[in-house]
């Protein structure tokens, strides 16, 4: 035998090893430091602030910051986020693409091979792209502006640093509004003057002193409150717990009005008022009309502080053209509650103090405007807007909303704007007649349909012609509806970049991919307590950008470099430099109420607390004197009736709020007789949106057979033969997916529930082909919610379900870019 | 310890006078008066290199 | 000498002779005591007023300065002596002010503020010492006499009201915003720091009667040239017409619309559009004294009726400026970087003037601008919306 | 053929794996495995018979890799799709992946990697910016290691062999197999796999 092998192995690289063999990858080591147990350190993320101990250049260990008595589970993904096999670990490129650049097989996007590039080559190729378009057709042919939920830190904000090196570049098309609050962010402002759903509500202290009843319509805070926009710490959870106690005491009523059971019902122990989905305008209108004919309103609040309200009357009452009036009696044939129970509810919320929480759901349905503007005309005619523990807020269930605000300054941003717009190399700011910013939720529409004009809060859009769309931080194929007619629109684009650390599906869908680090592998600075302004924290860099990934800093600075303007992008100051300014400006920003430590300091201590501030009323200033503190509505005041809205003659959203049915309904309603079952798609529990899918030990917490679960009725599972841990295929015509059943007295007949931001995984690039891990906008429509908003409607849609039997495909997300064999 | 009292020069009522005059009047004033300037220079002092001005 | 110190060393470390135990301790205590008392004599000397006019330097700059304001004389006759403000209470950081003054003495010794035009010199980085020590015990001796809970908002002008409630919130530190309220301000200062000092750098001088100016921050209207009863408040941003100009007082004349719901005590710049220009307190809303009614349309989108009048009242002479361009550049420039951290702003034209200030107070949760920048940046904001721009959009 | 030059031979296989599975062959490197000194070891490996199937494999692969246009990017898309991607569908080539309860990279295999590194005094070369446990590197150090002149280095090639690279190796390699392209890599890992057994077995005789 040792003969044999000596023979074989003669000669075999004696010479030739020169040719072959490449240099070593090994040397000899400098003195190693030694290293006992690790350090710790302090950063932080949307899911929590934490301190992290590492070791041996890994996160070894991660726990909550102290200032967070209330941390989520969701800590335990961040170490499968940054070790995830998911990484994007090389700049990568199409193959196809790399070959045949704008002519490549675009069909083949979503399921083709890469090749690794260099760096250089890498930003070379994403250059030439975007001077080829500037070039050859225009600014309107770039779309950079779709941006999303980032990662916390305010020095390497992703969507900051793509703006501000593309706008050195060049004009692109911008985007207005957002998937998560398209509708309210459009209506409110014609109805109470502001977004209402981004601002600060009443403090929760000054709710659980005054308020009787809190009515949370469509509002799950318990589970939304986990997150938050930036390093989130909680604080919410500490009044909730206090809420709680108060609901054992019979001190307050919380009413749910919900078409499932909420995370926070089962945590409160409060009480649900079961609505059938996308019905709450008839229930509305039908406490309205309850309240009127009951003579309970509040007319003194109506004539001192709204407008409108007698062009409102008639149709409540019936008298306009479709000659319906709006009386319980009807309501209940749509909604699905009793008459007497909505006169009932009606009563109760008029009588004592009421808070009326709003959630973000209702709105992300087609006419979403319409619950939006019908609650504040509710909220109005109870007359306790203004008033502590009364009134309306929109926004109760985001970040630290409703916890009372030091008024402490927060850090700024790294500048999105370019210093020198004049020294922008291509000036050409003809968009060729198109619009240069478009409805958020539009640019499918925009690239499958150039040129269509479109009705858009009162202005008239031109889609533009996109070719090439440019994402940092931002994954569509989580976020948009309907991804079969998102295939087809992307057979059309001629360029796809994104800037990413994990293979999303847009990456997968992507020409030029490029690898950023995690928002741990980088030093920055952020606020915790987005709306009470708490305190600041470090994000120190737990450790080095893993494989070749770069910050968002660094990788637009290449560009900008290639602009030959790297000087400008980055003012000659380096990363630290950035946290330290931002720091700095805080700090001058703060001097009048807070003091802080030099930034030495702050940096070693990792944060700086500015502890609790003081409770405010929403509203409180405009109930004192509305003359002063007008609202920023056209006439000042609440406008039950807008006539600017009703001057648009817009035929879904009108002068004043009003049912509509929709395109699809369950319970009777448009399409159930196919497809009965009514597929809600809100914000996961176990994520934020579609970030922590890919940490796979966490996931697994959750999945069902590694799928992500449908949450099922039990009737509607059994009828169909399904039980808990079974895989399901849910369907319609739009499109299908594999799912894993959770079978729940929490849903009632007829209503399903799978969380978006599951990750798209279809078997094959081809269209129609079957979502294996169960992102529900696979099934959900892409229609506007109305001419005034053009938001997302993704809570308009029906779908079928059964117990799956075929042979069941592998999960193909969590992948990179492969093959599907 | 008697035994070693063996001082020549005795010191009289007066000079003891004098000196109980010196201490009282002049030297422990002065001290405090210079002890005091001292707390407060130092005070200044740190005021300026490391407190920062005076806080609540 | 050596002799002496040693004999006396020698008395001083042996057991006293002559003199009683008793004696010793109890003439000793009492020496103290006369030392202590003597002392804080001696230092409340030091702090007085008198003491420190004692200094030419002191007496004929701020002292003379002092007696122009409110701190020296007013209604109460309750008045406030140098050390109420400029010594701080608590023994330590008193001693330590006292050996400070040691700088005082050196600078009287040698002179180094002994002329008017040395002391001015010096003023910015003489009146930043004290800033710093009002800004670092949050205006501790301000407190001592006005402090945030006794004052009634009631009685206050509507202006004081929203910015003093907005200070009590924050426990505030008074002379954040009151510098120069009992001695002239440093020469290269207008009306205090950052942005508002900004926009006071803005302002032109020299006025005259007919010609029309902008306002460069929200300035206080008052009912005459005495300028003792507030009128309201003119906005940034707005046109006034000055009619007169006497000394330190000016009548200017806006010419706006105003609301007939309410008191129409909010005026705006045009006809239906919410372009605020400042507000009148009610007595002046509801007077014919100040103003020429015109006509009265009715705003077909809100259906309320607006009335256009012409406003003449008084205003303190200054913070104005012959055009709204700088304005307009500082307001830009503020809004691109403010208003971007979080997302891309929304251009100027992106919305109609009765739009914007909903949008607007959208986003003013996320930013930090001090009142007067808002009320800029939106009035620029409105200015150059849809309605005022040719470029489609 | 003493001792060392048997090593130095068994060291330059190992070397070439490490190679060929560090980054895509360039145009040039190419070359070399369509005439030249890559055909000829090739050739020679086949001799084997336990090698010749899996030399068959690779030789095939090259054969299909000529026909196409630019055949060293065919090659680097297949390398890009095999070790580039994710655990999946593609075969990652850290041992962490294949060994760990997490799935997750830098795990145990990497530490224990880390760690005989630590004790030789040896580190990765920083331009490599991988983790430890990285296929390429496991056989970079067992070519030192085998060219170490140290009387316990047999034992310690034993070692290795079985608990650092044994432990995940055909289980990578038949995560390779799952890949359908040219199916160059494919025959090289599991030449690979062939030769560490054969190698191993040597050893322990």
């Amino acid at each position: 035998m040792s003969i044999s092998r000596r023979s074989f192995l003669k000669g075999l690289l004696a010479s030739s090893g020169a040719a072959l063999v490449g240099p070593g990858l090994l040397q000899v080591a400098h003195a190693a430091t030694t290293e006992v147990a690790g350090t710790w350190k302090v950063s932080g993320s949307h899911w929590g602030a934490f301190r992290a101990r590492v070791y041996a250049g890994k996160v070894q260990e991660i726990k909550a910051f102290e200032v967070d008595k209330y941390p989520t589970d969701m800590l335990n993904g961040i170490k499968g986020i940054i070790y995830s096999p998911s990484r994007i670990r090389y700049p990568m490129v199409r193959y196809e693409w790399y070959l045949n650049r704008e002519k490549s097989d675009t069909t083949k996007r979503g399921d083709n091979r890469f090749i690794r590039v260099t760096w250089d080559e890498a930003i070379t190729l994403f250059h030439s792209e975007l001077e080829r378009m500037q070039t050859q057709y225009g600014p309107w042919a770039i779309h950079a502006g779709s941006t999303g939920w980032r990662s916390t830190g305010q020095v390497h904000s992703c969507g900051n640093h793509m703006a501000r090196a593309i706008a050195m570049h060049g004009y692109t098309v911008n985007k207005v509004g957002d998937y998560s609050t398209g509708a309210g962010q459009t209506i409110m402002p014609y109805v109470l003057g502001t977004t209402e759903v981004y601002a600060q509500g009443t403090s929760w202290p000054l709710i659980l002193k005054n308020s009787k009843t809190i009515v949370l319509w469509g509002n799950d805070l318990v589970k939304n409150l986990q997150v938050g926009w930036n390093c989130e710490t909680h604080e919410s959870f500490e009044y909730l717990e206090q809420l709680k106690e108060k609901i054992a005491n019979k001190e307050i009523r919380v009413i749910s009005v919900d078409p499932v059971g909420t995370k926070t019902q089962d945590y409160l122990k409060s009480e649900h008022r079961y609505i059938n989905p996308q019905t709450d305008v008839p229930f509305m209108l039908a406490i309205a009309h309850t309240l009127y004919k009951e003579n309970l309103y509040d007319k003194k609040f109506i004539e001192t502080y709204a407008l409108g309200f007698e062009d409102f009357l008639p149709y409540l009452l019936g008298e306009t053209k479709d000659k319906v009036e709006k009386t319980p009696e009807w309501a209940e044939t749509i909604c699905g509650i009793k008459a007497d129970d909505i006169r009932e509810f009606a009563r109760t919320i008029v009588k004592e103090r009421t808070q009326i929480m709003v959630g973000w759901s209702i709105q992300r349905q087609q006419h979403g405007e319409q619950p939006y503007w019908m609650a504040a005309v509710l909220a109005t005619m109870l007359g306790q807007i203004g008033l502590p523990g009364g009134g309306i807020s929109y926004a109760h269930h985001y970040s630290s909303v409703g916890v009372s605000s030091t008024g402490a300054a927060g850090p700024g941003g790294f500048p999105r704007n370019p210093d020198k717009p004049q020294n922008r190399i291509h000036k050409n700011k003809d968009f060729n007649g198109y619009s240069s910013t478009i409805p958020v939720a539009r640019w499918v529409d925009s690239i499958l349909e150039p040129g269509k004009k479109i009705q858009a809060n009162g202005a008239t859009i031109t889609l533009p012609d996109i070719k090439m769309m440019v994402f940092s931080g931002c994954n569509p194929w989580h976020h948009h509806q309907d991804r079969n007619n998102m295939k087809k629109a992307f057979h059309k684009l001629e360029t796809v970049v994104s800037v990413d650390f994990t293979w999303t599906a847009t990456c997968r869908f992507s020409d030029i991919v490029l690898p950023a680090c995690t928002q741990w592998e980088r030093n920055d600075l952020d606020l915790y307590g987005s709306y009470s302004a708490r305190g600041i924290i470090a994000m120190q860099k737990l450790v080095d950008p893993l494989f070749q990934s770069k910050t968002d800093f660094e990788i637009f600075t290449l560009l900008a470099r290639k602009l030959g303007q790297e000087h400008d992008y980055t003012r000659g100051k380096s990363e630290m430099q950035w946290v330290e300014k931002l720091y700095n400006d805080c700090v001058e920003a703060n001097k009048a109420g807070f003091k802080m430590p030099d930034f030495k300091t702050f940096w070693k201590e990792g944060f700086v607390d500015f502890g609790k501030g003081k409770d405010w009323t929403r509203q409180a200033a405009f109930r004192e004197d509305p003359e002063i503190n007008a609202l920023g509505t056209p006439s000042g005041f609440i406008e039950i009736f807008s006539r600017k809205i009703d001057r648009y003659g817009y035929k879904e959203c009108q002068g004043h709020p009003m049912w509509f049915e929709k395109s699809e309904r369950s319970h009777g309603g448009p399409g159930s007789d196919k497809h009965p079952i009514w597929l809600q798609s809100c914000h996961p529990n176990k994520r934020l949106h579609s970030q922590m899918c890919d940490s796979q030990q966490f996931r697994e917490t959750y999945t069902v057979k590694g799928r992500e679960p449908i949450y099922l009725n039990p009737q509607d599972a059994k009828q169909r033969g399904i039980k808990d841990g079974d895989l399901v295929r849910v369907f319609n015509d739009r499109g299908q997916l594999l799912a894993g059943a959770v079978v729940s007295d929490n849903f009632s007949e007829g209503v399903a529930r799978i969380e978006e931001g599951a990750w798209y995984a279809p078997v094959d690039e081809s269209i129609g082909s079957m979502c294996t891990y169960g992102d529900p906008n696979t099934l959900t429509q892409d229609i506007p919610t109305s001419e005034l908003a053009q938001a997302t409607s993704a809570n308009t849609c029906q779908v079928q379900y059964e117990k799956f039997t075929g042979k069941v495909p592998a999960v193909t997300a969590f992948s990179g870019p492969t093959e599907v064999g | 310890m008697s035994d070693n009292h063996n001082e020549p020069e005795v010191h009289n009522k007066a000079s003891e006078w004098k000196t109980f005059l010196v201490l009282t009047v002049c030297l422990f004033p002065a001290l405090s008066v210079a002890l005091i300037g001292a707390y407060g220079f130092g005070i200044w002092f740190l005021q300026m290199f490391l407190m920062g001005p005076p806080g609540h | 000498m050596i002799q002496i110190i040693k004999r006396f060393w020698h008395i001083a470390s042996k057991p006293s002779v002559h003199l009683s135990f008793g004696f010793l301790t109890i003439g000793g205590f009492l020496a103290g005591i006369i030392f202590w008392g003597g002392f804080n004599t001696a230092l409340e000397v030091t702090n007085t007023e008198k003491f420190c006019i004692g200094c030419h330097e002191m007496a004929d700059n701020v002292y003379v300065e002092l007696q122009e304001t409110v701190h020296w004389q007013n209604r109460s006759g309750v008045r406030a002596t140098c050390p109420d403000c400029h010594v701080p209470h608590n023994w330590s950081d008193k001693i330590a002010r006292k050996m400070q003054a040691s700088k005082e003495v050196w600078a009287t010794v040698f002179g180094t503020v002994n002329t008017r035009e040395k002391f001015l010199a010096k003023r910015g980085e003489l009146a930043q010492h004290e800033w710093d020590r009002f800004s670092a015990n949050n205006s501790m001796e301000c407190k001592n006499c006005h402090n945030y809970e006794s004052m009634d908002f009631e009685i206050m002008s509507e202006r004081a009201q929203v910015q003093m409630k907005m200070a009590a919130e924050r426990d505030q530190s008074c002379v954040d915003c009151h510098k120069g309220i009992a001695h002239n301000l440093p020469d290269n200062m207008n009306s205090g720091e950052g942005t508002l000092s900004k926009l006071e750098e803005m302002a032109t001088s020299g006025y005259k009667a007919g010609n029309s100016y902008y306002s460069v921050r929200q300035l206080p209207l008052f009912t005459d040239e005495t300028m003792t009863t507030e009128a309201g408040q003119l906005n940034a941003a707005t046109k006034v017409t000055v009619l007169a100009v006497e000394g330190d007082a000016i009548q200017v004349e806006l010419d706006v619309w105003r609301k007939t719901k309410g008191f129409g005590r909010v005026m705006f710049e045009d006809f239906a559009m919410n372009i605020n220009d400042g507000y009148l307190t009610k007595e002046v809303a509801q007077s014919d004294d100040y103003m020429n009614k015109g006509e009265t349309k009715i705003d077909d989108l809100t259906g309320l009726p607006w009335q256009k009048v012409e406003v003449k009242l008084w205003a303190r002479n200054g913070s104005l400026t012959e055009s709204r361009d700088t304005l307009w550049t500082f307001a830009k420039s503020t809004y691109d970087t403010s208003c971007s951290v979080c997302h891309t702003q929304p251009a100027e034209n992106h919305f109609d003037t009765n739009t914007w200030p909903g949008m607007f107070n959208g986003m003013l949760s996320f930013v930090n601008l001090d009142g007067d920048t808002q009320a800029l940046v939106l009035k620029y904001l409105q200015k150059h919306s849809s309605d005022f721009s040719d470029e489609a959009h | 053929m003493d001792e060392n030059e048997l090593n130095e031979q068994r060291a330059s296989l190992y070397w070439w794996f490490a190679t060929l599975l560090t980054k895509e062959l360039d145009k040039e490197k190419l070359a070399h495995y369509f005439s030249g000194e890559g055909v000829a070891l090739l050739t020679q490996l086949g001799t084997e018979p336990k090698f010749e199937q899996a030399v068959a494999q690779i030789k095939a692969a090259l054969v299909t890799i000529m026909a196409i246009k630019q055949p060293s990017l065919e090659l680097a898309a297949d390398f890009s799709q095999l070790f580039l991607t994710d655990a999946k569908k593609g075969a990652p080539p850290y041992a962490s992946v294949y060994l760990s309860e997490t799935g997750q990279l830098f795990e145990k295999p990497h530490h224990e990697m880390l760690d005989i590194f630590k004790q030789q005094g040896l580190m990765i070369d920083p331009d490599f910016k991988e983790p430890a446990d990285h296929i390429a590197i496991q056989l970079d150090y067992l070519g030192n290691l085998i060219m170490k002149e140290d009387e316990n280095s047999q034992q310690a090639q034993t070692d290795f062999i079985e608990h650092q690279l044994l432990s995940w190796l055909s289980t990578f390699v038949s995560a390779t197999q799952k890949v359908n392209n040219s199916g160059f890599y494919q025959g090289i890992c599991q030449l690979l796999l062939l030769f560490v057994e054969q190698d191993l077995n040597e050893l322990n005789a």
